[in-house]
């Protein structure tokens, strides 16, 4: 099997440019890749593009690379959780570009799959169509929606191979699986790395096809947004 | 009026067995209390979970399980985690078979709009426009009026759309109402207490009123 | 959990009925529904149209339907080791509608994820292409292929629990599980069935949301094609 | 002229370290056989795997576990399994690099055709022309003519079409060619024994002749 292993997050993320298409897979800060976004933010770039379908919060995630003023665009369903992205929104030096959560998933599905473009319910009648070409197949009207890549995609995931192979856990696969397909350098991070073989080619989420850099990463904060508990 | 929780509980009884559920954040997330117990019904969340069972116990926290309002979750037995493109793939194909999901207004028509309010930070749509476009029926949880006394169940939304002609029935602190397909509030029942002159009074949108209309029963 | 549970094959396909739209799983032999193909056999219903990778072989699968003259049309993507299926077809009893493979799978895809329409490169410049959209994206032609959906989807996995959750073995996986999604009445056979809870929420292929009735599956043949085997 | 088995070998050493690769059915199936030991590559079947290994010994033949020409097959470590539909998309998505296949015509701007010949009975396209549509790189394996001496490499094809300016290189029984983007094929290597002219004659199609053109040389 082809070994897709790197040292550490550093030589991982060392081409990352300045104006790049990142996407970060996640949702809220969960199944997020910690170790390379810590590793970008020691990076000088910026005017960076990032796919996320949130932007972190103010000391965490995506929300330190809005700090370091290193994202120029976001694109995302939901950034609600964000004082500093708020204030750059404001002041016109982040660009937002807002998507239906389901549309975000299958548009980097289809990026990743191959599919330039395909029809979706998502946003009929709202300003989410706007400029959009809208068909009605069998009575019910559907817009067109395009596919998204990128030119880095940064997953997350529990288990991982070196030949790539990935294994999320728990609600933290969410966008990881589509993004690791989007990606055109897609740089995987993995609580236990393990030796090609060692996992059940029957129980794998990503295929390691997608995956051009895996490493074992570190020190997994894995912070709640909002913890809630019963007696 | 009805308060929150007592909102929750009459959705509930709208639950029928068997059915996949898709819960939205606020008063929605509270329904899930009172969906009787001989009735086996599974909750999505959208962000990768069929099965959600309750909170968890603190030592039972898990940061990788989490539902669509961030909030720390467990699961029910058989339940299935899955990915952020499968789980819309499930609501877009109209798999979920029923949505309920709080409503800034509600227009006569069934649109909806619960996303962004012009002049305020716009905080995103998650997947709430993926869910009413698709889902089989639409329940919409929300306050019959604004705090200032303007009601919120219109002709036409004067915030900007989720989704259009959508909706399938409104629970309010005031009432229950069905949304005609032909377009209408079709005033189902009362909260205890409220006239039917006084939900008249605070719809601004067509209001059908057919028959006597009864006060909301919470014994189940 | 809902119980999706049935007794067997036949109370499974009771109400299956002439003319309907019917999906079977498998590529070649590997992971067909044979149980439910059986009781199919049993049934006075004719006129189906068949949505399948294959169509089995002369006595064997979706073949024997077709010795039973009880479809009216297969759509496939290779159909070519069914003499039967070439008499009917050249006679003309037997409509037959090709599709590339990976066309075929989208398509059933989009049917079970609620979109009506996408484009693909599969089949630009060829026949395929005779009647359908053509549009350029980024430089590349690309055709638009509809969603494909069925009143019946009969699948076969490994194990199954009584939510309807499923999990395939090797690559008898293949067509099943989009067509798990694409049914409005899915059914699912399974080597073996277990109670929900039993199998790990993190290594379902198949989400239960999907079949609508699930039975333990007995007597499989399993047929090989094409044995192969080094010394 | 060369052999099935030297036509795999030649395509053999196209293969570059670290790509995943689908193999036809016929004799790019064989070219598996002649991919040097050192070069780390994974074979797709279009059926659901990555990582085909050797057939199996009596013992171990699983009638799960089949290649997209439903032979029974084995698995290597590391390998991984998935859907018809994750794997065209790994395949429509360029995520599979190098696509070696058959051809019954291939026309000199890159057309091919190999899935249908009028009058004979259709057997289907299977994945043929997604795997055309899509891949970085294209090998096609073919004779160079039919049996009553007609060219196989044509000004355009008179067989239904697969896919269009798709096809990179040839490997003939006669000649290794490359399909030169602006049209043409330029003939790279003869196979032992065949002269230029010979190829020359065989060859309705553009053929593009620059210098020297050595025998194939089959010692890695």
């Amino acid at each position: 099997m082809i070994n897709k292993t790197v040292k550490n997050a550093q030589e991982a993320v060392q081409d990352v440019f300045s104006n790049a298409v990142l996407m970060f897979g996640g949702f809220g800060l969960s199944g997020i890749p910690e170790n390379s976004i810590q590793a970008l933010l020691g990076m000088d770039i910026n005017g960076l593009t990032c796919i996320s379908n949130n932007a972190g919060v103010d000391d965490f995630g995506i929300g330190l690379m809005l700090q370091k003023r290193m994202v120029k665009k976001m694109i995302s369903s939901y950034v609600g959780e964000n004082a500093e992205f708020e204030r750059q929104l404001l002041s016109g030096e982040l660009e937002v570009e807002l998507i239906p959560q389901g549309t975000l998933a299958e548009r980097v599905r289809a990026g990743g799959a191959g599919i330039p473009a395909f029809f979706t319910p998502a946003g009929v009648g709202t300003e989410v169509a706007e400029g959009k070409e809208l068909r009605e197949f069998d009575d019910k009207l559907y817009l067109l929606e395009r596919w998204l890549k990128a030119d880095f995609a940064f997953v997350k995931a529990w288990k991982g191979d070196t030949a790539g192979n990935l294994i999320y856990k728990g609600t933290a696969r969410n966008f990881n699986p589509m993004m690791a397909a989007a990606g055109k350098i897609t740089i995987a991070e993995v609580e236990e790395l393990v030796p090609a073989g060692e996992l059940d080619p029957n129980q794998i989420h990503t295929p390691g096809i997608y995956v051009q850099r895996i490493f074992q990463g570190k020190d997994y904060e894995k912070r709640i947004e909002q913890r809630t508990v019963r007696k | 009026m009805l308060t929150k929780d007592q909102i929750a509980q009459r959705i509930a009884k709208e639950v029928k067995d068997g059915q996949y559920i898709n819960l939205g954040i606020g008063i929605p997330t509270l329904v899930a209390n009172y969906i009787p117990e001989n009735l086996d019904v599974v909750l999505q969340s959208e962000n990768g979970l069929l099965g959600i069972g309750p909170f968890p116990t603190e030592d039972k926290v898990d940061p990788d399980l989490i539902n669509a309002g961030k909030q720390t979750i467990t699961m029910t037995k058989g339940s299935v985690l899955f990915s952020s493109a499968e789980s819309f793939a499930m609501i877009r194909g109209g798999h979920v078979q029923l949505t309920i999901l709080g409503a800034m207004e509600v227009s006569e028509n069934g649109d909806i709009s619960n996303w962004k309010i012009p002049g305020k930070m716009v905080k995103g749509m998650g997947g709430a426009m993926d869910l009413v476009a698709s889902a089989e029926r639409i329940i919409v949880a929300m306050q019959h009026c604004s705090k200032d006394g303007q009601s919120k169940l219109l002709k036409s939304c004067t915030l900007p759309i989720t989704g259009i002609r959508c909706v399938d029935m409104i629970v309010s602190d005031l009432a229950v109402l069905e949304v005609l397909p032909e377009g209408g509030f079709k005033l189902l029942e009362r909260a205890p207490g409220i006239s039917v002159e006084e939900i008249q009074a605070k719809t601004e949108g067509k209001l059908i009123v057919e028959g006597e209309i009864p006060e909301m029963n919470f014994a189940s």
